[in-house]
């Protein structure tokens, strides 16, 4: 809890991340600069929950776990999609975005 | 007091986030990622939420962050610059975020939260573990072990792409 | 089993027979046989209808078998038969069973075709014995769906498109019909109670007008568009002369029936205050349907597609009669069915036997057939003559009937339509000595056709048949009219209110 | 709390017990003996799946996380079984000299994701819902890059689990606003709080976006084409069947219980998508070439039409709505079923390789026929009765004119189907693809579809069964 | 009212058709000869019948209380519409009735005795008997329906015998054609006939003739007060019926079939489109007279459509130079007779003189019709030719065809003791009792009549003859035999008393002789023998002379009035050319274009729009994230609603 700081404006700094997330996803040409894009996403997302529970409903722990396995997940995830973009790599000698495009139509 | 330090804290996100999806050096990027998810852990400090904010520092920070930062070394060399997003895209992906932004916003505006009664009482690591592993009324075993699992599919996921074949090239 | 079933029963028996052999003879035989017992069991089916209706048995349908099958929709597998779908049945055995005569000289993939199209007759004769909705579609679209095999892989000419074009249109079309049945299921108890699909039941309760206004064009179009109702009648020339002999006779002699009948029988029965409503459009279609088509046969040089276009103006009868909320209008169009679909029939079998030897369906090519093919020749003017509905010929019957019923019509707009209608006999009778004339008479054209072989036996099997079947409905159709005429009364009635 | 309880969540613990079992075989197996692991998993994974239909025992767990419902184990049998034909089919696949070494990791992969449907299914707050979610997801990412040697099969896999994480995180931040908004993330109690304001809807439809994109439906497809076209044949079939049945089931049991008073809202949501699915699903399948491909447009078009049952909202049309799935994961395995057998066999995968197909392989492209006819819902096989069934749920809560768009929608389906069929029965080649023979395992998985395809539509009891166990809001 | 009485006239019937039944599918088996003298047989047997049949009714049990009565000795319900509108199988015995069968028999008979001769060895020889048979068959039918709709029935049977008779030498395209066009153009006029029967019926609820025209039928009070277009409803359904009667009867404009008719066999000319079947128009009006009563404006068309024809094609029979046609176009003019009789006639005793007038006239004319034709055969078959520019002084080679044929001559051009005098004379002082123009018209047509039967009779028996390549021979026994029968008929049948017999209303009456209008009946055709004589019979070139001297008629005439072309152009340019080609390709190109169209479109759509799955990532994202976006404003608007 912070002094003078509402829910709200904790939500505005939350939101703004996650939607520059979003726009890192769809501008970015290196696969990635696209998963850190997703990272902040993510990471938006969580303040999301500790907010919530912290400012609403502190009595329960539900948001403060949930942002818990939430970086977990983001990191398997993580972890597999350079797993991926390695491969892609090591395929194609780049990972630019637009040349991952072989299928489509 | 606090108000300004979350300012200062806020302010930082915001600028490094917008950092890290316009810079051009991918190094750099990543660093600034970093700078995020650092102040994003300062967020829960303040907030009390000092075990999730430990966790916030290792696993992305210290976690993920890393594993970037060796795929950009694996995959492009430093002085390498991602040529910048055609005018048209980023302006589109630009009023994209805007828009959803501010429908988000208005949406959240709109609602009235009702600030519930503050327990000061700092959840410790104790009491989260406890939490972890009690399986009653918000006992969280059970997502405890399906991650577990899903951590271990993911490395045999991971594994699985990884490892060259036998014939491979 | 109840007998019924075993309408159904014994063509899938016989399916899986033929798949047990590869031998185009053995096939062949069994198809025959197989068809034979079934066209052997109708004709004791319909002394049995006899015999029950003589004993008194006046319930609107006999024989009637309703299980539950599922519950939760109230689908049952209801059958059940009544003077109307026993001349159905009538009509469909003999043109299978001929079918499987005008189709004997198949030699590729003898195998599938008759498993194809024996599912194909398997498809019409459940959908004739169906009472509930549901099934009827079932079948129906059982029937539809094998012609594109029947056409794509046995057809000849432009095979593929025509297939194609003619499943996508009847496939649209009861994809219609789907909409018109879910309507009319979920209207089926406008009062509360049970929701059914047993068309009988249904027909006992009124269905609230708006809803009748929404479904009776989707239902009445759907079945209509394989009654090739003009515009929607495009798919039938082209399918026709794409189509293997058998095909075409089963296609045009009973899978069109299959139309008029759900027209008559579920849109108008089930819906008969819209379709009072709207009958001045579909009519002003019909008669189109009915004149242009026979013009349009009269600029034809293809035999297959003069018989199509021919098939569209008598069709277009039937719908016309449909429209007649007359009793005897609507016996003539059962009549009519029944009648085009053996003439038709006949006519497919004979231009398949001429084309087996000439090669060519274009008119102008021959010439002087009548002295080569004698037999071929008689037979194709007895079916010209029986198709200009000359007395003596079931057509004249059946024209006659519905002419007569649509005369009880007084008002104005009826009148003229009918004249129309009427007037199209003579335009019929333009087109088929034409064709006659140019192909059987004057001196042969082509020299390779001094040679051509006459008629074969299996050929003169089918040929005699029919024409014994359509001149003995000519000379003496007051049985099969009575019969029908009076299990239509409940049905009428009943709409009347 | 006592052992016994753990019955109630048995076939999770079974499923953990044969992919630790798996494991532990994987340790002492030696690279070159395939044959024998494969039929091991799939021994294992025969137990496990009759030991699903063994009777079960409901209940709650874990202060409601986890529900088990005879809804819930009837769920997951279909799956079991859906699976099951999966893994015998990938048997001839996984023989292959590249696959060599991968084996086990395969199964393991598969059926962890099957768990985490499982956990998805019956979960009963949002966490374990997003942790399932996550679990059937992030490892499908490696199958579908499994093969390693394509760089379609990457792409694919790239594409995948980039998307999929957006998806996931939007998802997340539609769960976090619903948190925000009701106060909690169990089922039970955020029903209590759900009303039509504004920040609720927004949350909706971004959790929404999330499922839409492991049902895809538009505008949350587009990255369906791609996988399915680059993932391994069996792989793209356990997406198409397996992971969408899933997660439509989800869909339904959300829609009808947390989200039910946002019906209003819902509705036009629903009706949009459906409408859009259906129509662009079938639109881009015209054109397609790659069966692949083609199959995973019209899987597209075909959950257009799963969300005509769901809207209906009833009782009947969560019925409908299983019904198809089970029909849809017969139909659909035994199409790409025959896809894979032709793949691995020779490698071939456009539609015009397949021209005179039935003059060398007769059987199966009878199956593939029978499949196709199912999709486009033909009588007498399952697929007509699964369509009717989904159309007269529509129907009787009044969407005639979605019903009429989507009957015209099966029109264009089957216009493509019928390509297929043309190329196979109408078409003679002179060179059309050899006569294949496939192992046993292939050949019982074939049949066992065909038989579903061919049965589930004439006995109702199997629509009983599952209309006995389903509700409606 | 069934009676027991000549119920064995059933046989009639039921022979012939098993004779045509047998002949027609076995005859090919048979020797021709037989099958022959199988159909012969039978119609001579059916005549045998139909005598004695007139005999039993004119003099013992035909009259019931001073009244010839309308007997049905069998009748079987064959289709049921309604309770009341039912078809029978029947047959009815009254005057007319009778009459005919006397007609139709006798000459049928002399046409299957003489066709021995004629059709020898022709091809196709039992395919000829069989149709003979099948057209006597629904000839006889037609005479005696019982009900509208039976006589309907047998109408087109016997258009359909004329049919298969017309293209007997289907080799032949001419006769095709010929054979189509009458079929065609009298199925057109039947669709009047068929229509009419439909109101008819509708009205007065019932097809039979006992209720139609007994004393108390409702046919004309079901329909008084209704009309239309300013015409009695009952006028316009007795037009539209005597619309068939006029296509059978080959009355003008529909009387085009009748002269291309000729292409089939003499002998079938002379059955079918002389004697017989194209009086059935004629028969109709007369069966349904008791109606047309009703219906005066009906009764005027027919009167005035009669004259007119009779005039028109007696001027046209002028020119004609194919004896075959001259004699066609004669038929057409005498059957103009008839029509205009019964146009005339009143009803009732001397009121319905002119009634009994046109059945008098019927009878007779079939006969010496009948005769004209076989002579003229017997002359073909000995020439070779139809043209009478080839044929001259042929009395010498066949001395009783000459006999029979100026017997004939005389008969149809009205001189006394001969038979046409006395029925023409009829029909003349019904016309003058009507309208003196009429009776002008017609006076002069008898000596239109006169001169060309003989210009046609003087060119081919007398003239200087041509140099045959082969000798002219008289005709066999069998032919000769008709024509002596036919020849004694056409002159002694005019003295029967007709009026004792066959009358409006069926009670007799007594006709006085009118010498007023006799003699100059006899007058004008003796001018006009003499005026072929003058031109004919010796040689000379007069004829042309007259022809070159009035080109512009004489090339009408020579063309018939180019009616055939109208009818022609009308059929080929109108309705092949302008309405069923245009339908043809309307049907292709729009309605058939407009289903492949939207197939056509779907195929476009799909095609454009496939770039949207561009195989770019972040555009599936963009997708996915404005996908949501515009999701939420859509709800959002519609909460907003």
């Amino acid at each position: 809890m912070i002094e003078g700081i509402g829910v709200f404006d904790v939500l505005v700094v939350s939101t703004a991340m996650f939607f520059i997330g979003i726009y890192g996803f769809l501008v970015r040409k290196n696969l990635i600069t696209i998963l850190m894009s997703i990272e902040l996403v993510l990471n938006s997302v969580n303040i999301n929950f500790v907010v919530f529970n912290k400012y609403l409903y502190p009595d329960l722990l539900q948001g403060y776990m949930f942002a818990l396995f939430a970086i977990g997940i983001a990191a398997a995830e993580a972890a597999v999609a350079i797993a991926i973009i390695l491969n892609v790599f090591r395929k194609m000698k780049g990972i630019d975005v637009e040349h991952v495009d072989t299928m489509k139509y | 007091m606090e108000k300004f330090i979350f300012y200062f804290i806020s302010a930082i996100i915001l600028v490094f986030s917008v950092l890290t999806v316009t810079s051009r050096k991918i190094l750099r990027a990543a660093v600034y990622l970093l700078f995020v998810l650092m102040a994003t852990a300062g967020l829960y400090f303040m907030l009390n939420y000092n075990f999730l904010a430990a966790v916030q520092l290792t696993v992305y920070s210290g976690g993920i962050v890393v594993l970037i930062v060796f795929a950009v070394l694996l995959t492009a060399h430093m002085e390498h610059k991602l040529e910048a997003p055609s005018m048209m895209k980023s302006i589109f992906a630009g009023l994209v975020a805007v828009l959803g932004a501010g429908v988000t916003l208005f949406a959240l505006n709109s609602f009235p939260f009702k600030e519930g009664v503050i327990i000061e009482a700092p959840y410790d690591v104790e009491a989260v573990g406890l939490k972890m592993l009690s399986y009653g009324e918000n006992g969280y075993v059970l997502p405890f072990e399906v991650i577990s699992i899903l951590l271990l599919a993911a490395i045999i996921g991971a594994i699985i792409v990884a490892k060259k074949s036998v014939n491979n090239d | 089993m109840d007998r019924l079933s075993l309408l159904v029963l014994v063509p899938a028996l016989t399916m899986v027979i033929i798949a047990m052999f590869k031998d185009p003879k053995k096939v062949r035989l069994i198809a025959a046989v197989g068809m034979g017992v079934q066209l052997i069991q109708i004709l004791f089916l319909l002394f049995a209808f006899f015999a029950e209706r003589n004993a008194g048995n006046t319930s609107e349908m006999l024989f009637v078998t309703d299980v539950v099958w599922y519950q939760s929709l109230n689908i049952h597998y209801a059958v059940g038969i009544d003077g109307i779908s026993v001349a159905m049945l009538l009509l469909t055995g003999i043109i299978v069973f001929v079918g499987v005569f005008a189709s004997w000289e198949i030699e590729d993939r003898t195998q599938e075709f008759f498993i194809t199209l024996i599912l194909l007759a398997t498809g019409v004769f459940g959908f004739f014995i169906s009472l509930d909705l549901f099934t009827l579609f079932m079948f129906y679209e059982l029937a539809v769906i094998p012609m594109y095999l029947l056409i794509g892989i046995w057809g000849s000419g432009p095979k593929e498109y025509s297939a194609m074009k003619l499943t996508l249109m009847l496939m649209g079309a009861s994809a219609l019909l789907l909409v018109g049945i879910l309507g009319i299921y979920f209207n089926s108890a406008p009062d509360g109670g049970q929701l059914t699909f047993n068309f009988i039941e249904i027909s006992k309760v009124n269905m609230p007008m708006e809803a009748q206004m929404f479904f009776f064009p989707l239902t009445f179009i759907g079945f209509g568009v394989l009654a090739a109702m003009y515009p929607f009648h495009t798919w039938s020339p082209d399918g026709h002369a794409s189509a293997p002999t058998a095909v075409s006779m089963l296609h045009a002699g009973v899978l069109m029936k299959l139309g008029g009948y759900g027209a008559l029988r579920i849109a108008i029965m089930l819906m008969p205050d819209a379709a009072h409503e709207m009958a001045w459009f579909f009519i002003i279609l019909a008669v189109i349907g009915s004149v242009y088509g026979a013009l349009g046969a009269v600029a034809q040089k293809d035999l297959k597609y003069i018989n199509a276009y021919s098939s569209v103006s008598h069709l277009g009868l039937i719908l016309f009669a449909a429209l007649m909320f007359n009793q005897v209008a609507y016996e003539g169009a059962v009549l009519q069915m029944i009648s085009h679909g053996l003439i038709t029939a006949l006519f497919f079998a004979l231009i398949g036997m001429i084309y087996s030897r000439t090669h060519t369906r274009n008119i102008d090519e021959m010439g002087g057939l009548m002295k080569v093919m004698p037999v071929l020749g008689v037979a194709y003017m007895v079916a010209g003559f029986a198709s200009l509905g000359l007395p003596g010929f079931s057509a004249f019957v059946a024209e006659m009937t519905i002419f007569v019923g649509s005369f009880q019509n007084t008002d104005l707009f009826t009148r003229v339509a009918t004249v129309l209608v009427v007037s199209s006999i003579v335009i019929t009778a333009v087109y088929i000595l034409r064709a006659a004339g140019i192909m059987l008479y004057g001196p042969i054209k082509n020299k390779k056709f001094e040679m051509l072989p006459d008629a074969r036996w299996y050929d003169k099997v089918a040929v005699f048949i029919l024409i014994g079947v359509i001149t003995g409905i000519g000379m003496f159709p007051g049985w099969l009219s009575n019969m029908i005429f009076t299990d239509l009364t409940p049905m009428f009635e009943r709409m009347g209110n | 709390m006592e052992l016994s309880k753990f019955l109630i969540m048995r076939s999770e613990l079974s499923l953990l017990v044969v992919i630790l079992l798996l494991l532990i075989v994987e340790i002492f197996s030696s690279k070159r003996d395939q044959a024998a692991l494969i039929n091991l998993a799939t021994g294992f994974f025969l137990l496990h799946t009759i030991l699903g239909f063994m009777p079960g025992v409901e209940g709650v767990l874990f202060g409601g996380m986890y529900q088990h419902t005879a809804l819930t184990e009837m769920m997951k049998n279909i799956l079991n079984v859906g699976v099951l034909i999966l893994l015998m089919q990938s048997s001839g696949w996984l023989k292959m000299d590249s696959n060599i070494g991968k084996v086990s990791e395969y199964f393991m992969l598969t059926m962890s994701t099957l768990m985490g449907m499982y956990f998805m299914i019956s979960a009963g707050d949002f966490l374990m819902m997003y942790l399932g979610l996550e679990l059937a997801t992030i490892p499908l990412a490696a199958l579908v890059a499994y093969n390693l040697k394509e760089m379609k099969s990457i792409e694919a896999g790239a594409k995948f689990i980039l998307l999929a994480a957006l998806s996931s995180g939007i998802m997340l931040f539609g769960i976090s606003l619903i948190y925000g908004s009701s106060g909690s993330v169990i089922y039970t109690e955020v029903m209590g709080n759900m009303n039509m304001n504004t920040l609720q809807i927004v949350a909706m439809v971004f959790f929404l976006a999330g499922l839409g994109f492991k049902i895809s439906l538009v505008p949350f497809h587009f990255w369906t084409a791609d996988v399915y076209e680059g993932a391994p044949a069996n792989v793209a079939a356990y997406l198409s069947v397996i992971s969408k049945g899933a997660s439509a089931f989800v869909l339904v049991t959300l829609l009808f219980t947390v989200f039910k008073d946002l019906f209003a809202a819902w509705e036009v949501l629903l009706y949009a998508m459906a409408v859009l699915t259906m129509t662009v699903g079938n639109l881009f399948a015209l054109r397609q070439q790659n069966m692949q491909r083609f199959l995973a447009f019209s899987s597209i078009a075909q959950a257009g039409f799963i969300l005509l049952g769901i809207i209906s909202g009833t009782h009947y049309g969560m019925t409908t709505v299983i019904y198809f799935v089970l029909v849809y994961v017969f139909s659909n395995l035994g199409a790409f079923g025959v896809i894979s057998i032709v793949q691995n066999a020779t490698g071939k995968f456009r539609m015009d390789d397949y021209s005179g197909f039935y003059q060398t392989n007769p059987r199966l492209s009878l199956v593939m026929l029978l499949s196709l006819f199912s999709l486009a819902g033909i009588p007498p096989v399952a697929g007509f009765f699964g369509k009717f069934f989904l159309f007269a749920a529509a129907a009787e809560q009044g969407y005639y004119w979605l019903v009429i768009i989507a009957v015209l929608n099966t029109i264009i389906s089957l216009y493509y189907y019928l390509r297929v069929v043309k190329r196979m029965f109408l078409e003679r080649s002179d060179k059309p693809i050899a006569l294949i023979n496939s192992d046993f395992l292939t050949k019982t998985s074939i049949a066992l579809s065909v038989v579903g395809i061919l049965v589930v539509g004439v006995l109702s009891q199997v629509f009983d069964w599952i209309s006995l166990y389903s509700w409606g809001m | 009212m069934q009676t027991e009485l000549f119920s064995n006239t059933v046989w009639i019937l039921v022979v012939l058709f098993f004779a045509f039944a047998i002949v027609g599918l076995f005859g090919n088996r048979l020797k021709p000869m037989l099958s022959g003298a199988i159909s012969t047989v039978a119609i001579l047997f059916s005549a045998v019948i139909s005598y004695t049949t007139a005999y039993f009714y004119f003099f013992q049990d035909g009259m019931i209380n001073g009244k010839y009565a309308m007997l049905i000795p069998f009748q079987h319900e064959w289709l049921k519409f309604s309770d009341t509108l039912v078809i029978n199988m029947g047959i009815m015995i009254d005057p007319i009735s009778v009459m005919m069968l006397v007609v139709v028999t006798t000459v049928s008979a002399m046409v299957h005795i003489y066709s021995f001769g004629y059709m020898k060895g022709e091809i196709g020889f039992e395919r000829y008997y069989a149709f003979l048979s099948l057209f006597s068959f629904s000839m006889l039918g037609l005479v005696m329906s019982t009900n509208l709709f039976q006589m309907y029935i047998f109408w087109e049977l016997v258009g359909v015998s004329s049919y298969l008779l017309i293209g007997f030498y289907y080799k032949k395209p001419s006769a095709v054609n010929a054979s189509k066009k009458a079929f065609i153009v009298t199925r057109f006029a039947d669709l009047g006939f068929l229509v009419g029967i439909l109101l008819l019926s509708f009205y007065t609820r019932t097809f039979d003739f006992t209720t139609l025209l007994g004393p108390d039928s409702t046919a004309i009070s079901s329909m008084a007060g209704l009309s239309f277009m300013g015409v009695s409803t009952i006028s316009w359904v007795m037009i539209l019926i005597f619309m068939g009667g006029a296509g059978k009867s080959a009355m003008f404009p529909l009387h085009i079939w009748l002269p291309d008719a000729m292409e089939g066999p003499t002998p079938v000319s002379a059955l079918i489109h002389a004697a017989t079947m194209v009086v059935a128009g004629v028969y109709l009006v007369a069966r349904l007279f008791s109606i047309y009563i009703g219906a005066p404006e009906a009764l005027a068309v027919i009167a005035f459509i009669g004259a007119f024809t009779s005039l028109f094609a007696a001027i046209i029979a002028v020119t004609q130079t194919d004896i075959k046609r001259v004699l066609a176009f004669s038929t057409i003019s005498q059957i103009g007779y008839m029509m205009l009789a019964l146009g005339v006639s009143g009803y009732g005793g001397e009121e319905g003189l002119g009634f009994m007038a046109s059945m008098f006239h019927l009878f007779t004319h079939a006969m010496f019709k009948a005769l004209l034709f076989l002579g003229a055969g017997a002359v073909i078959h000995a020439v070779h030719s139809n043209y009478m520019t080839e044929m001259g002084g042929l009395r010498k080679y066949l001395p009783i065809t000459h006999i029979t044929f100026l017997i004939a001559a005389l008969a149809i051009s009205g001189i006394p003791p001969f038979a046409g005098f006395f029925s023409k004379d009829e029909i003349l002082v019904a016309a003058w009792a009507n309208n003196p123009l009429y009776f002008w018209t017609e006076w002069f047509v008898a000596g239109l009549t006169a001169f060309y039967m003989f210009r046609l009779y003087f060119s081919v028996f007398w003239g200087e003859n041509r140099n045959y390549e082969k000798k002219p021979h008289e005709a066999p026994v069998s032919m000769l035999i008709a024509l002596v029968y036919l020849g004694i008929a056409s002159a002694v049948v005019g003295f029967i008393p007709f009026s004792q017999f066959v009358t409006s209303d069926g009670i007799p009456f007594d006709i006085h002789f009118h010498w007023n209008i006799a003699l100059p009946s006899i007058g004008i055709a003796l001018v006009g023998i003499g005026i072929a004589a003058w031109m004919y019979l010796k040689p000379g070139n007069v004829a042309d002379k007259m022809a070159t001297s009035m080109p512009g008629v004489y090339k009408l005439s020579l063309n018939k009035f180019y009616i055939d072309e109208i009818y022609l152009w009308i059929t080929h340019k109108i309705i092949f050319k302008g309405i069923a080609a245009p339908i043809a390709w309307f049907d292709r190109h729009v309605v058939d274009g407009s289903m492949n169209g939207i197939a056509w479109v779907t195929q476009q759509v799909s095609g454009r729009t496939k770039k949207l799955q561009s195989g770019q990532l972040q555009q599936y994202g963009y997708a996915m994230v404005l996908g949501a976006v515009a999701f939420v404003l859509l709800l959002l608007y519609w909460g907003a609603r």
